[in-house]
């Protein structure tokens, strides 16, 4: 069952696969420029709590958000800056979350990377690693029993999350049900500090997949193209019925765990190994080579992103944050049975 | 007619799935084989494809109950004892009970935990943890006592928009007997008068209602009017209704099933001891289970947890006061 | 690294083989015969709470048992009475756990197949499912800290006990930390009345091992003699430092869950099929066959194991039950540190 | 000289090493990279093979735990979060929480939750779960407030032969420092006077006995003179010198950083009204967090949590009836 991607295949010079690459390089450099700002707003002290980055991971998380439609279900994690992009977040939602802005989708509530809207099949995670993949299940299950056809659901993990029972219980779930479950791994050699060798042992986390009796896939995570091409294979054959696909990707997480880590734990070996190749400098080099777009294009739309995500930062700091005497202190929405304590503090 | 507070459990799924085509119902062996206690027999024929057989992972029947509830639907999960579900605490507490406050949409799933004692229960097939449930911000935690109160309150915590923590006891299942299922009942959050009385008022949940009640009837014969109130749901906490009684009777005493380090004795006490320390003619008291883990064998089961007897004694202490 | 003892090999007449075989198939008639007796016991009401036979395993579980010193541990589950007689159990420890006796192990405390004897290296399994697999890494993790060298700790586990997340993290524990652990998991085709379909969709659960990056070992669990040689297989393998080794073994659960289940959802066709074979009719056709034992010997045997049981079962109906004024309630072993509740109940 | 909390934490577990062999320390990027909070820095280095980094299974390192302990060694835990010790739940409440009892063989871990609020920190890196932990019998549950308790109780923490859940309270991790370590310690179980009075009781624990602090010296401005209890252990739970200290004042108010359901506040008051309720003078009052998730924004989470602030008010309250 094991579907791997060696090389870069040459991708056709079908309009659809420049566009899709194009629209998919864009959302990268958004990312990793919106990962930028984050870095500048954390080091001045404008940030709240820990900054966590995709830098690196922008190819892969890019490929399963632009694969899916906007009526599937997405649950990203940490690192799925792009992912969430193409998926049709805006980079304003992305922003009033790390600034907590009361007006963002979660209203100073969470914060960062916790954040989705869930009625818009955009789920908000939890920080507890692995969590996500069955609640995922859970929506295939319902579209399903609602008689909705057609539904994939997507969500990612880092290699260190499959050590978590959590990710075993919600993948042999999938596979029990059958559902069109994408779940993208992405080995990025480090969980924290910790490398894949403390993690586990098998050769590549796709081996795991005859074990669940899943499809695997294997895919350079440096490379968009190839990252496309698995991503939208993957949610195809989900699509069409197959049952849950694993995507392995393997790549280098090329900041620290979060901005507070200089990660100068990784070894310097990957950093040079193909491994560490930075995806959004592959995708511009394929772009150039291709002739699909030409520099003076791609500094346009930096220049452009830049200016998007200037204003974007600009209007959120200027957005009320929460005020705790207007905040509903209430944790269920059944209001008849909320109960008020006399003691409750601040006010 | 006669109705045992088990087939008033599985009567009221079978109404919820007949109502609402939201609901479906999630656990172990609940499919063909009905149930471990047959809470869901004959529910997977009548309702094809709406009552599934789940892998031994509640962390993920759980989680797969919240996808589903955001998607619109209003699942039931059994976990085959309530000693289980916390290898799902993490997705109960963590991310069905923070989802509406997180993100504003509601988490309508019911999670049903057969709980409690029983003789050969031992360790792991008898805890009362419905307090480490009721301390998490964003869940409903019930504790029916009676057969009525077993179907319709489940049938309202499959209602309403928030995650329910479902308690129902075992050693009730086949042990109490009603004539027929109601027809109307107390809503959710309003605990009852069991027994009137104006000496002492007994506050209890679940199995412990009978065994006050017994012990109600133990000290009228010695003249001592006991007043039972039965909470019915232990979160929220209806603190009005105890109040009211402690202003007639000035004197409680609290009994609960589970361990006495915090729990639902201590937050009554606590609650009425700040709020309506004035009613109090003498100090509250509480009785709970001791210390250690549910035992095996009955003679130590039976001396672990409060029974009649033991409520009796208790009452006796704080009446002559 | 997929081990398989597809037919059953002919054991060499070396003396050491048929002894073990014998010494085998004596335990298995133990554990049978005690399985009835405990059987009999619950019919009659002497039991309090559930009651869990190991009826159609007692090959598999034998062999595990007998494979191991008494220096290795052992954590066996709900199906093992054999291979704990193996690992040298009483059979009075068994039934004064059964009957509640107050000089068992347990002392009332916990029951039936909640019993062990941990500074024995005998570990009792609390009922969660898959619980006890990071217990027995730990033991052999402490071993090796401690520089205690050749120990092998063995666990046991059902086809639906795979489905846990403690298996997962527990099996990639050992794996990640190449503990000698012998994982046995019994294939009986239900985890109560739940088929294997419901469970997993792997074609056979030693399909997971590679995931794991550990050795498989599939067995024929009707089969006494190639349980006994991938028993003691996969134990010489963990014990030379080879790390974990999984076992999985297919067979026929052949009783109810417990006592109180007729197991009438159990596929007749099942019952028919290789699997459904009796391996302790199996191990003594074998016996016969080979002339290792006479029916006269055989039928000896029973007659003496029988006495056994009953002279134990009437010794422990006269032993005192645990009594709660006598009884610590003390959860805790540091004395200064309890705290004795005026509330406390009883007494 | 000075040193944190932070620092005296990893001292202490420096100073176990070098003194037992038996201790070893297992946790998530604890070995080279120190730990998430540092609170291991070096200590892979100085004592090869005995700090490991564990793979991200909460569970599994719990039940390692147990194993190494039944084995005869003194295990520590740290858990990257408190929040996440929840995936281990299982394993703490079930099997090493049971295992004495069970079996007479003792289970001495000690499980570090670095745990409480900080800014930004969000519903699940804040959280204050300690009660969870109290309500099950066979735990220890230790609450240091000081950078002395902090290095004393986690050496007697490793040193007593039961598993102990070491809660260490992040945001006094960088903020609290002391001149030098202690060279003695009150035992566990018992509590300290933080601050002499006799006007009003605060109880608190770990972080919230400052901001009890605080509040007792803006109240001294105010002629009053409020004496605060530092609890250090919240199971056992040290009744004898809270009930000394409610006899001198007569007014108790309980602080609490965690959820308002249940609780260590709930257990104090319910104690102190069910065997001390003649000292009282007034009702005894609580303050605990709001009921909702922990908050992201430092806006919410101020509002949350208990505050100096807040206790002053609570506390004029209470001293004005
Ligand atoms: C259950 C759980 N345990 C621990 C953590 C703390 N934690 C957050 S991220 C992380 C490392 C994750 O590594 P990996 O899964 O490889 O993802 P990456 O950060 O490399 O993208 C850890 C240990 C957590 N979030 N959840
Ligand atoms: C975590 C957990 N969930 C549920 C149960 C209830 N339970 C006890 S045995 C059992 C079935 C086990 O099936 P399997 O693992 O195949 O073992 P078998 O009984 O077939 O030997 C279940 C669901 C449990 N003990 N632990
Ligand atoms: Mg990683
Ligand atoms: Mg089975």
């Amino acid at each position: 069952m094991l579907h791997t991607v060696l090389d870069t295949p040459p991708v056709g010079e079908t309009k659809a696969a420049r566009d899709q690459t194009l629209a998919a390089y864009r959302l990268m450099l958004t990312a990793r420029l919106l990962d930028d700002k984050y870095a500048a707003l954390y080091r001045g002290g404008k940030i709240h709590g820990g900054v966590f980055l995709g830098r690196g991971q922008e190819a892969l998380s890019v490929a399963i958000g632009i694969s899916l439609k906007k009526t599937d279900i997405f649950a990203p994690l940490i690192r799925d800056a792009a992912g969430r992009l193409a998926f049709g977040e805006t980079v304003v939602d992305a922003i009033r979350t790390y600034l907590g802005s009361a007006l963002g989708p979660m209203r100073g509530r969470d914060g960062n990377v916790h954040r989705g809207r869930p009625l818009e099949g955009y789920l908000p995670m939890v920080s507890h690693l692995g969590a996500m993949i069955s609640v995922v299940n859970g929506t295939l299950f319902a579209r399903r029993l609602k008689g909705v056809s057609g539904t994939v659901g997507a969500t990612c993990l880092g290699d260190g999350a499959t050590s978590t029972g959590a990710f075993h219980e919600a993948l042999n779930q999938a596979a029990v049900e059958k559902l069109p479950l994408v779940l993208v791994v992405a080995d990025n050699q480090y969980a924290y500090s910790t490398p894949t060798s403390r993690q586990f042992v098998c050769e590549d986390l796709a081996d795991k997949a005859s074990g669940y009796g899943v499809a695997a896939h294997s895919v350079d995570g440096t490379d968009l193209v190839a990252c496309l091409k698995t991503a939208g294979e993957a949610v195809a054959r989900a699509r069409s019925g197959e049952g849950p696909q694993l995507i392995v990707a393997r790549l280098l997480r090329l900041c620290g765990h979060g901005e507070h880590d200089d990660s100068h734990y990784i070894d310097p070996k990957l950093k040079t190994s193909p491994l560490g190749r930075d995806c959004l400098k592959v995708a511009e080099e394929f772009l150039l080579r291709q002739q699909w777009a030409d520099s003076a294009t791609l500094d346009g739309w930096r220049t452009e992103v830049v200016r998007e995500i200037e204003d974007a930062v600009a209007q959120v700091r200027r957005e009320p944050a929460p005020d705790p005497y207007d905040e509903k202190w209430q944790a269920i929405s059944s209001r008849h049975l909320i109960e008020l304590h006399d003691e409750d503090s601040g006010s | 007619m006669s109705i045992t507070y088990l087939e008033a459990i599985r009567e009221a799924q079978s109404h919820a799935l007949r109502d609402d085509p939201r609901v479906f119902i999630y656990g172990q062996d609940i499919g063909a084989f009905g149930g471990a206690f047959k809470a869901t027999k004959n529910l997977a024929r009548d309702f094809p494809g709406r009552v599934l057989d789940a892998p031994i992972s509640e962390d993920a029947m759980v989680g797969m109950a919240v996808g589903a509830a955001i998607e619109g639907l209003r699942p039931i999960i059994e976990m085959q004892f309530a000693d289980f579900s916390v290898v799902g605490f993490n997705q109960i507490v963590n991310q069905a009970a923070t989802l509406f406050w997180r993100t504003n949409v509601p988490c309508p799933i019911t999670i049903r935990l057969p709980f409690g004692g029983t003789e050969g229960g031992g360790p792991f097939h008898s805890q009362s943890i419905e307090a480490i449930y009721a301390h998490y911000p964003g869940l409903i935690v019930l504790t029916p006592a009676t057969v009525e109160d077993a179907y319709s309150m489940l049938l309202e915590a499959v209602a309403i928009d928030d995650p329910v923590i479902f308690c129902e006891h075992k050693f009730l299942y086949y042990h109490l007997k009603a004539d027929a299922l109601p027809s109307e009942a107390l809503p959710i959050g309003k605990a009852r008068i069991a027994r009137e009385g104006r000496d002492l008022t007994v506050v209890a949940y679940s199995a412990m209602v009978h065994e006050a009640l017994a012990a109600a009837a133990e000290l009228s014969a010695e003249g001592w009017e006991i007043e039972v109130v039965d909470l019915r749901s232990v979160k929220p906490l209806d603190t009005d209704t105890i109040m009211a009684s402690v202003a007639r009777t000035g004197r409680l005493l609290c009994v609960g099933e589970s361990w006495p380090w915090g729990g639902v004795t201590a937050e009554i006490i606590a609650r009425v001891a700040s709020e309506g320390f004035g009613l109090l003619d003498v100090p509250p008291q509480r009785l709970n289970a001791r210390d250690t883990p549910v035992p095996y064998h009955p003679n130590l089961w039976m001396a672990h947890r409060p029974t009649a007897r033991a409520i009796a004694a208790s009452a006796r202490k704080i009446l002559r006061r």
